[in-house]
C-alpha cells in the first residue's frame, strides 16, 4: 500500500483529531520512564520513549478482564468493545501481539481477547531511544511483525507513515498527510535498519540451536538452581514479558451480593502457586515447587517449547524482564548465554 | 437522702480506644469517681529506637489510626527539626491542606457519628438511618470526602504514605487540586449546610455545665494555629502565655498519679484542656469569618468553658477548615505544583515537634546518631493532656448531678457525653497504664 | 427475598483502630450497600448496643499482648461462628511485634514505673495465639477494597484468598516505577500482596506491612537491599522486622 | 494432536445450564450429581473428556465426566469438596442448577482399546473419569476382548460408586478385582497397595492398560507393567493439573509443553514419557 508523509509540526494536530472520536493509546512519560495510556492530549505522547513498563498488550489483554457477568439468572455475555487507536507501538511489541493472536486464536478462538483486538487499530513506530537491555535485533529475526495497521518512522522533518492495512489507511484523512518521496522513503529504511544496528545486546545462536540445546539442558538441576538462586518468585518476568499471556479466574459479586462478575487477571508462572493444585483436607500439591523449576519453565516456553507453532522463539527482545528484575537474573540474553555455554 | 450510685461504664462506646467510668457515691458523698484507661500499652517509644529517620514516622503513624496524618506530620516535623532538615513553602503549604484534610474527617466522625446519636437520644448512629436517612447519607459522604481530600495529599488518610520527612514522596496533580477545590464548592458546602442545619437545632441540647480551666493550643501568627506555631495556654480570666515548642516539657510536665491509673499532665493549674474549645479559647480571632458566623450562631464567643461545647467548636473549625483550604488552594495553584525532591539530612541530634491534632496538641520528640538512626523518642498525645482536666470535671459534674438528684441512667449518660465530648483517642496508647491497677 | 442479615461484631485489642476507620471510609454507597446484608450488633467505636445473641461474624482488629486479654478472646470465640483477625497487628502481630526484638521497652517506656503489675505486655502475638481464628486478613490499614471482598466472600460461606504472591505483582500491574529504579529499596519482593500495592506507587518503599508470602527468599533479600538498595549490612539485617518480626527465624 | 471440546458459544466461557436430576453422597466428602442440559439439547462426549463445572459468583473446577455416554438421556460427576469450588458445587442438591462447559479435551481413544483386552488400573478418586469407560466397555462388552478392572482405595470408607462394585463384583462382563490400604473389621478383601494386585494376575503383554489414580501411583505401576513388558504407546494414563480455563489459554495446567486441557487428560504413556514434568 501506499507510503505518506507528515510533517514534524502537523503531529500534534492529527493526534488531536485522533482523540476528538477516540480512544487513542500511547506511550506518556512516567517519572524517568514510560507507560502506555490513555491520551488526555496530545502533547503527552512520547514517541521518543526507549520501552514502557508493561507492553501494549494491556490495551487488547488488560490486566483484568471480565469473561462473563452473573446473577442469579445464570451468566450473561459482556459487550462489545468500543474502537481504539493504540499509538506508538514498537516493532517488536508487534511481533509480541502477533504470538498473542496466535495464541487466543489457536484451537478455540477466545473471542474476549479478539473483540478487543478487532476493535483496535495499531500504528507501529520506528525507535528513537533504545533502551540498554534491549536484544531485540538478535532475537527471532526472520519472524517480522505483522499485526499493525500503518508504521511511523521518525526521519529529519517529519515522520513516515507507511500504510498497511485499510484501517491503517482510514487515519490519514484526520492528518495533514502527503505522499512520500523516495528519498523519505529510503531515509525512513535507513532509520529502522540503524535501530536494529545499534540495539545493544547479543545473542549468538540461531533460534533452533538454542531451542534445541535449552530444551536439553532441562535436567541439568545445578545450572537452574545456579541462575534462579536470587529469584523471589516475583513474577516481573512473566507480568512485564509481552508474550506472556497466563491468567487466573475469579468470580467476584457486586454490591448486591447476588450478581457479580467473573474474570481473569494476569497470572505469572514464577508465582509460588502457580502449579499447586488442592487434594483436599487442606493438602496441597505443587507441581513446580521450587523456584528453579518455575524458573525453568519461563525459560523453556520462551526459548523451545512455541517455537514450532511460531516458527521462532516466544521472546521478542524487548528486555522489560532484564529491566524489572531486581536481582537482575531474568534476563534472557545471560541465561541463553549462560546455558549455550555449557 | 440515702441513696447509692454506682455508674459503671466499662469501655465507654463511641470513643477510639477503651477507657471506663466508675464513680460510687454513697449517701450524697462521692466515694470514688475515677476515669479509667485500660488500653493495652504498646510501647511506640522503645520500638522507633535502632530505626532509620525515614521509618519512623510510618512507625509511630500507628500510635493512631485517626489521628495517623498527625501524628505523621508531628513525627517528620520533629525528625525535620532534629536532622535539620529543609522543607520548601509548597511542602508547608500542601501538609498546611493536609491537617485541614484530617480535622474535618475525624470532626465530621465525631460530630455525626458519635455525638449526634447522644442529642437525638439514640445508642448509635445505626437506629438513625431510618429516621435520618438524609442526615447520615450526607455524614457518609462527608466522612467518604474528608478520606479522599487527605488521600490526595498523603497517599492514603490511615497511614499516610506520601508523607515524608523533607517533603512528599508523590505530588498531587494541579488538576487533582482544581478538583478538589471545586467539589469542596459544589458537594461538601450543601453538605455542611444540612449539617449545620442540624448542629443549630441540637445545639439547646447540649447539657449545661461550666468549668472554666487553662487552655492550651498551638499559636501562630500566621494562620489559626494547626500545623505549626509556638505553644500558647489561657487561663480563665483570659491572660494569655507563650513557650517555644522544645519547651514542651515545661509545660506538659507528665507525672504519675497515685489515686489514678494513667501518666497526667498539668502546667500552672492542676489540669488543662487540649481540642478544638482550646483552640478556638486561644485563636478565636484568626477564624476564617464564615466560622466566625457560625459560632455566633451557636451562641459561642471565647472563653467557653462548657466541655460539652467541644464538639461543638469542632463543627466551627470544620466550616473553617472548608473555607481556609478554598484559599490555601487557589494559592497553590496560583504559584503552580513544582516536581521537588524532598529534602535531606544536614546535621544529627535531637528535635521537636507541635502539631494540632483533632483532638488536641501533640508533641513528638526524637533523637538520631550521625547515622540518622532513632536514638530515642518521645510522644505526648492530646487525650492524655486531657485525662486530669475530664477526671477534675467529673469531680465537679458528679456533685452537680447528684445535688439535682439524677438517676443513675442519666448520670452514666452525661459522664459518658462528657468523655465523648473531649473526642478521646484513647488508642493513643504510649502513655497508658492499665486499670486493673486499682488502689 | 428477605433473607435475615448476618450479625456482624466487630471487637477491638491492642491496635491503633485505624482498621475499623477505614471501613468508616468506605462511603455511602459502599457502607450502605453492606448494611443490606449484614447487621451489625456490636461495634464499641461507633455504637453503644452490645449483644449476647450469637454472632454470625466476629472482626477481631489487634494484637493479643496480655495475658488479660485471654478471657475476653475466649469469649468472643465462643459466642462467633466465624472468627476473622483482620488487620495486621491481628493476623501477624503487625507493628506490635517490633517489641519482640526488645527485652528493656517497659523500662524505657515507664522508667521507674515499670514493675507496675498493669504494665504487663509480653510479647506482641496474632489472634490465633489465643483462640482459633477462621481468618486472618493483614494489611496495616487493611485494604477497603479487600475487606469488602472478603466480607462478601464470607456472606456467600466461601473462603476468600489471601494472596501468596509478592507485592511485585500488584505494583506491576498498576506500572509503578519500582523503587529499585529510583535509587531506593523495597520489600515488596517478599511482601504478600492482596493491598494493590499503594506504597511503591506513592514513591515511598514497600514495608511488608501484610507479613511475607509463605516462601520468602531471605538471603537474596539481604543480597538485594545492600547491593541494590544501598542499605548498610545492620540496616539490611533488621530491615524487615518492621512488621514481620514474627517470621523471620532468628534466633 | 486436536482438540475435540465442543464450544458452541461465540464466548467460549460462556457455561451452559444444568438440571441436576439426582444427587448421591458417595462418601464423607464425594457426591455423585446426575446432570441434564437445561435447553433439552443431548451431551455428546467421549469417555474420559472433561467438564469446567461451575457455580456462579464461586467460580469454576474441571471435573472428568463419570458415566457412559452410552446412557443417552443423563450424565454423571462426581466431585470431591476441597476447596472455594468443590464445596459450592457439593451444596447444590436436587432439583437445581449446575454449569458446564464442555466436553473438553481428549478422552480415551476408543479406536485403540477397541477389539483388545483392556486392564483399567483406579486409584482413589481416579475411579470417576474411568468409569465413563468402564461403563462404555459394558455396555459395548462385545467390542472388547478380556477386561479386567483393578481398583484400589485408601479404606473400605472411601470406596466409591459402591452399588456399581457390588455389581462388578458378581459380573461375569469384567473380571474386577480390589484392594485397600488399610482394612476395617468388615473387611475380607485385599490389603495392600494396589500393585499387589498386577503381581497376582497374568497379564497379556498385549493388553490395554489404563491408568489413573494419585500421582504417586504412576510410578510403581509402571515398574510392573515394564516388567511385564507391555508397550508404551499401550499404556494411557489420565493426568490431573492445576486448571483455570479448559480450553488452553490460562497456561496453568501445562506439562512441559503439552496442554492437560487440550492435549489430555487421557495421554498414551509414550507421549508423556519423555516429558521431565509429567511424573516428577
Ligand atoms: C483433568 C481433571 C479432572 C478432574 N476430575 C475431577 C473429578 O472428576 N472429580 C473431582 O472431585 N475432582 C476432579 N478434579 C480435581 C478438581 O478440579 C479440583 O479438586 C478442584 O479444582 C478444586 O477446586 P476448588 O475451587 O474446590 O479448590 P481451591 O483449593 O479453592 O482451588 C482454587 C482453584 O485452583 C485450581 N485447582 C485447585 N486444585 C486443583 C486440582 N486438584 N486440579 C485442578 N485445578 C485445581 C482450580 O482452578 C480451583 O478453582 C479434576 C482435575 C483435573 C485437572
Ligand atoms: S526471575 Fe526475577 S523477575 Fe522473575 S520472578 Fe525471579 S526475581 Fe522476579
Ligand atoms: S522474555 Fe523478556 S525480553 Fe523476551 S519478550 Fe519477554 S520480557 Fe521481553
Ligand atoms: S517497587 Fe517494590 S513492590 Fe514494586 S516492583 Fe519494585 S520491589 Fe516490587
Amino acid at each position: 500500500m501506499k507510503t505518506y508523509f507528515l510533517p514534524q509540526h502537523e503531529l500534534p494536530s492529527f493526534v488531536s483529531t485522533l482523540l476528538q472520536t477516540t480512544r487513542v493509546i500511547g506511550p506518556v512519560a512516567k517519572k524517568h520512564k514510560f507507560v502506555f495510556a490513555r491520551l488526555a492530549s496530545a502533547d503527552e505522547l512520547r514517541l521518543d520513549y526507549d520501552v514502557t513498563i508493561l507492553p501494549p498488550k494491556k490495551a487488547i489483554f488488560p490486566q483484568t478482564q471480565p469473561l462473563l457477568k452473573f446473577s442469579p439468572e445464570g451468566y450473561e455475555d459482556v459487550g462489545t468493545p468500543q474502537p481504539q487507536i493504540l499509538f506508538g507501538v514498537h516493532f517488536y511489541d508487534v511481533k509480541a501481539l502477533d504470538m498473542l493472536d496466535e495464541f487466543f486464536t489457536d484451537g478455540h478462538a477466545d473471542r474476549r481477547y479478539l473483540d478487543n483486538r478487532e476493535a483496535t487499530t495499531i500504528v507501529a513506530s520506528s525507535i528513537q531511544h533504545i533502551n540498554e537491555r534491549a536484544f531485540f535485533a538478535s532475537v527471532g529475526a526472520d519472524v517480522k511483525p505483522r499485526g499493525h495497521d500503518a508504521f511511523l518512522t521518525a526521519i529529519e522533518g517529519g515522520y513516515v507513515y507507511e500504510i498497511l492495512t485499510d484501517k491503517g489507511e482510514a487515519l490519514i484523512k484526520h492528518g495533514s498527510f502527503r505522499a512520500a518521496t523516495g528519498d523519505e522513503v529510503s531515509s525512513a529504511y535507513a532509520a529502522n535498519a540503524e535501530a536494529l544496528d545499534k540495539c545493544p545486546q547479543h545473542i549468538y545462536h540461531s533460534t533452533r540451536e538454542i531451542g534445541r540445546r535449552v530444551r536439553a539442558a532441562f535436567g541439568r538441576d545445578e545450572v537452574w538452581d545456579e541462575l534462579a538462586e536470587k529469584c523471589f518468585s516475583c513474577g516481573t518476568c512473566n507480568t512485564t514479558c509481552p508474550t506472556c499471556y497466563c491468567f487466573d479466574v475469579q468470580d467476584k459479586w457486586n454490591l448486591d451480593q447476588a450478581s457479580g462478575v467473573r474474570e481473569r487477571t494476569w497470572d505469572g508462572c514464577l508465582l509460588d502457586d502457580f502449579a499447586r493444585v488442592s487434594l483436599g483436607e487442606g493438602a496441597t500439591d505443587n507441581f513446580r515447587e521450587k523456584a528453579a523449576q518455575r524458573f525453568r519453565h519461563r525459560v523453556m516456553r520462551k526459548t523451545s517449547y512455541l517455537n514450532e507453532k511460531l516458527g521462532g522463539p516466544a521472546c521478542v527482545g524487548c528486555g522489560r524482564c532484564a529491566i524489572g528484575c531486581v536481582p537482575d537474573i531474568a534476563d534472557p540474553v545471560r541465561i541463553i548465554n549462560r546455558i549455550m555455554e555449557g | 437522702m440515702t441513696r447509692k450510685i454506682n455508674v459503671n461504664v466499662n469501655h465507654v462506646t463511641r470513643v477510639e480506644g477503651h477507657g471506663n467510668i466508675v464513680v460510687n457515691v454513697s449517701n450524697g458523698k462521692i466515694e470514688k469517681c475515677e476515669w479509667q484507661v485500660p488500653e493495652a500499652p504498646r510501647f511506640f517509644e522503645a520500638m522507633v529506637r535502632g530505626r532509620h529517620y525515614s521509618e519512623v514516622a510510618r512507625i509511630t503513624s500507628r500510635i493512631c489510626g485517626i489521628c495517623s496524618v498527625g501524628h505523621t506530620l508531628a513525627s517528620v516535623k520533629a525528625t525535620e527539626d532534629a536532622l535539620g532538615i529543609p522543607v520548601t513553602r509548597q511542602t508547608i503549604q500542601l501538609r498546611r491542606l493536609l491537617k485541614h484534610a484530617e480535622n474535618f474527617d475525624s470532626h465530621i466522625v465525631h460530630v455525626l457519628f458519635l455525638v449526634a446519636p447522644d442529642l437525638l437520644g439514640a445508642k448509635s448512629v445505626f437506629p438513625l438511618l431510618p429516621t435520618h436517612p438524609e442526615v447520615i447519607k450526607a455524614a457518609l459522604r462527608l466522612k467518604r470526602f474528608g478520606h479522599e481530600w487527605g488521600s490526595l495529599l498523603a497517599g492514603r488518610t490511615t497511614h499516610p504514605t506520601r508523607v515524608v520527612p523533607g517533603g512528599f514522596a508523590e505530588l498531587p496533580t494541579e488538576t487533582e487540586l482544581a478538583t478538589l477545590q471545586e467539589r469542596l464548592i459544589n458537594e461538601v458546602a450543601p453538605d455542611i449546610n444540612l449539617v449545620l442545619e442540624v448542629v443549630s437545632s441540637l445545639a439547646p441540647l447540649f447539657p449545661a455545665f461550666d468549668r472554666p480551666t487553662e487552655y492550651m493550643a498551638l499559636h501562630d501568627t500566621a494562620e489559626y494555629g494547626l500545623y505549626d506555631g509556638c505553644i500558647q495556654t489561657v487561663m480563665p480570666d483570659g491572660t494569655k502565655e507563650q513557650w517555644k515548642v522544645d519547651e514542651y516539657r515545661k509545660v506538659t510536665n507528665e507525672y504519675v498519679n497515685s489515686q489514678s491509673t494513667a501518666k497526667w499532665t498539668r502546667n500552672k493549674l492542676d489540669s488543662y484542656a487540649a481540642g478544638a474549645l482550646a483552640r478556638f479559647n486561644n485563636n478565636f480571632q484568626q477564624l476564617h469569618a464564615e466560622a466566625k458566623a457560625v459560632a455566633k450562631a451557636l451562641g459561642m464567643t471565647p472563653l467557653v468553658a462548657n466541655p460539652y461545647l467541644n464538639s461543638a467548636a469542632q463543627v466551627v473549625e470544620t466550616v473553617h477548615s472548608m473555607h481556609t483550604s478554598l484559599q490555601l488552594i487557589d494559592e497553590l495553584l496560583s504559584t503552580g505544583l513544582r516536581q521537588e525532591q524532598p529534602g535531606l539530612p544536614a546535621q544529627h541530634g535531637a528535635g521537636s515537634s507541635a502539631v494540632e491534632v483533632p483532638r488536641g496538641i501533640l508533641f513528638h520528640h526524637y533523637s538520631y546518631d550521625q547515622d540518622y538512626m532513632c536514638l530515642q523518642g518521645d510522644c505526648v498525645i492530646p487525650t492524655n493532656q486531657n485525662h486530669a482536666n475530664i477526671q477534675l470535671d467529673f469531680e465537679k459534674l458528679v456533685l452537680e448531678l447528684v445535688a439535682a438528684d439524677k438517676s443513675e441512667a442519666e448520670m452514666e449518660l452525661a459522664l459518658e457525653m462528657l468523655v465523648r465530648a473531649y473526642d478521646p483517642c484513647i488508642s493513643c496508647s504510649t502513655h497508658y497504664l492499665n486499670v486493673k491497677f486499682v488502689r | 427475598m428477605s433473607k435475615p442479615k448476618v450479625k456482624v461484631a466487630f471487637f477491638d485489642f491492642a491496635s491503633c483502630e485505624g482498621c475499623q476507620i477505614e471501613l468508616t471510609n468506605l462511603g455511602d454507597t459502599v457502607f450502605l450497600g453492606l448494611l443490606e446484608h449484614i447487621e451489625i450488633v456490636e461495634f464499641r467505636e461507633v455504637m453503644k448496643e452490645t449483644t449476647s445473641q450469637r454472632i454470625d461474624i466476629a472482626f477481631i482488629e489487634g494484637s493479643f499482648t496480655r495475658e488479660a486479654d485471654r478471657p475476653r478472646l475466649e469469649s468472643i470465640r465462643a459466642r462467633a461462628n466465624v472468627v476473622v483477625a483482620y488487620g495486621s497487628c491481628a493476623a501477624t502481630g503487625g507493628i506490635n511485634a517490633l517489641k519482640n526484638h526488645q527485652t528493656d521497652y517497659r523500662e524505657f517506656v515507664y522508667g521507674k514505673d515499670a514493675e507496675m503489675p498493669h504494665l504487663d505486655s509480653f510479647q506482641a502475638q496474632p489472634i490465633s495465639a489465643a483462640i482459633q481464628v477462621d481468618l486472618a486478613i493483614p494489611g496495616c490499614p487493611i485494604d477497603q477494597a479487600e475487606f469488602a471482598r472478603i466480607v462478601s466472600d464470607v456472606l456467600h460461606g466461601k473462603a476468600p484468598t489471601v494472596p501468596n504472591y509478592p507485592v511485585c505483582v500488584e505494583c506491576k500491574l498498576r506500572e509503578t516505577v519500582c523503587r529499585y529504579q529510583s535509587g531506593d529499596h523495597c520489600l515488596g519482593l517478599v511482601a504478600r500482596a492482596g493491598c494493590g500495592a499503594p506504597c511503591p506507587a506513592d514513591g515511598v518503599p514497600c514495608e511488608a506491612c501484610r507479613g511475607m508470602v509463605d516462601s520468602p527468599n531471605q538471603p537474596a533479600l539481604l543480597q538485594v537491599l545492600m547491593e541494590k538498595g544501598g542499605l548498610s549490612q545492620l540496616r539490611a539485617e533488621t530491615k524487615s522486622r518492621l512488621w514481620t518480626a514474627r517470621f523471620r527465624n532468628e534466633e | 494432536m486436536g482438540c475435540n471440546c465442543a464450544t458452541t458459544e461465540r464466548n467460549i466461557y460462556m457455561p451452559r445450564e444444568c438440571l441436576i436430576t439426582k444427587t448421591r453422597q458417595l462418601t464423607r466428602t464425594e457426591k455423585q450429581f446426575t446432570l441434564q442440559l437445561k435447553d433439552g439439547s443431548h451431551f455428546t462426549y467421549q469417555p474420559g473428556q472433561i467438564l469446567e463445572v461451575s457455580v456462579p459468583g464461586y467460580g469454576e473446577i474441571p471435573i472428568g465426566v463419570a458415566s457412559s455416554p452410552t446412557r443417552t438421556d443423563s450424565f454423571d460427576i462426581v466431585v470431591r469438596t476441597v476447596g472455594r469450588v468443590s464445596t459450592a458445587v457439593n451444596a447444590r442438591n436436587e432439583g437445581e442448577t449446575l454449569w458446564i462447559r464442555g466436553p473438553l479435551g481428549n478422552g480415551f481413544d476408543l479406536n485403540k482399546l477397541r477389539h483388545q483386552r483392556v486392564l483399567i488400573i483406579a486409584g482413589g478418586l481416579g475411579l470417576c473419569p474411568t468409569r465413563s469407560l468402564i461403563q462404555y466397555i459394558l455396555d459395548k462388552r462385545q467390542e472388547f476382548r478380556d477386561f479386567k478392572l483393578f481398583f484400589g482405595s485408601r479404606s473400605p470408607a472411601e470406596q466409591l460408586f459402591t452399588d456399581d462394585l457390588a455389581a462388578w463384583r458378581r459380573s461375569p462382563a469384567v473380571d474386577y478385582q480390589e484392594t485397600v490400604d488399610r482394612a476395617d473389621a468388615n473387611w475380607a478383601g485385599n490389603v495392600g497397595v494396589i500393585t499387589t494386585l498386577i503381581d497376582r494376575n497374568e497379564i497379556p503383554r498385549d493388553t490395554r492398560v489404563i491408568i489413573c489414580g494419585p500421582p504417586i501411583m504412576y510410578r510403581f505401576v509402571m515398574l510392573r507393567l515394564d516388567a511385564i513388558g507391555i508397550p508404551h504407546e499401550n499404556i494411557f494414563v489420565d493426568l490431573e493439573r492445576r486448571m483455570k480455563c479448559g480450553v488452553g489459554k490460562c497456561g496453568h495446567c501445562q506439562i512441559n509443553n503439552l496442554y492437560v486441557c487440550c492435549d489430555g487428560p487421557v495421554f498414551s504413556y509414550d507421549q508423556v514419557e519423555n516429558l521431565e514434568e509429567a511424573f516428577s
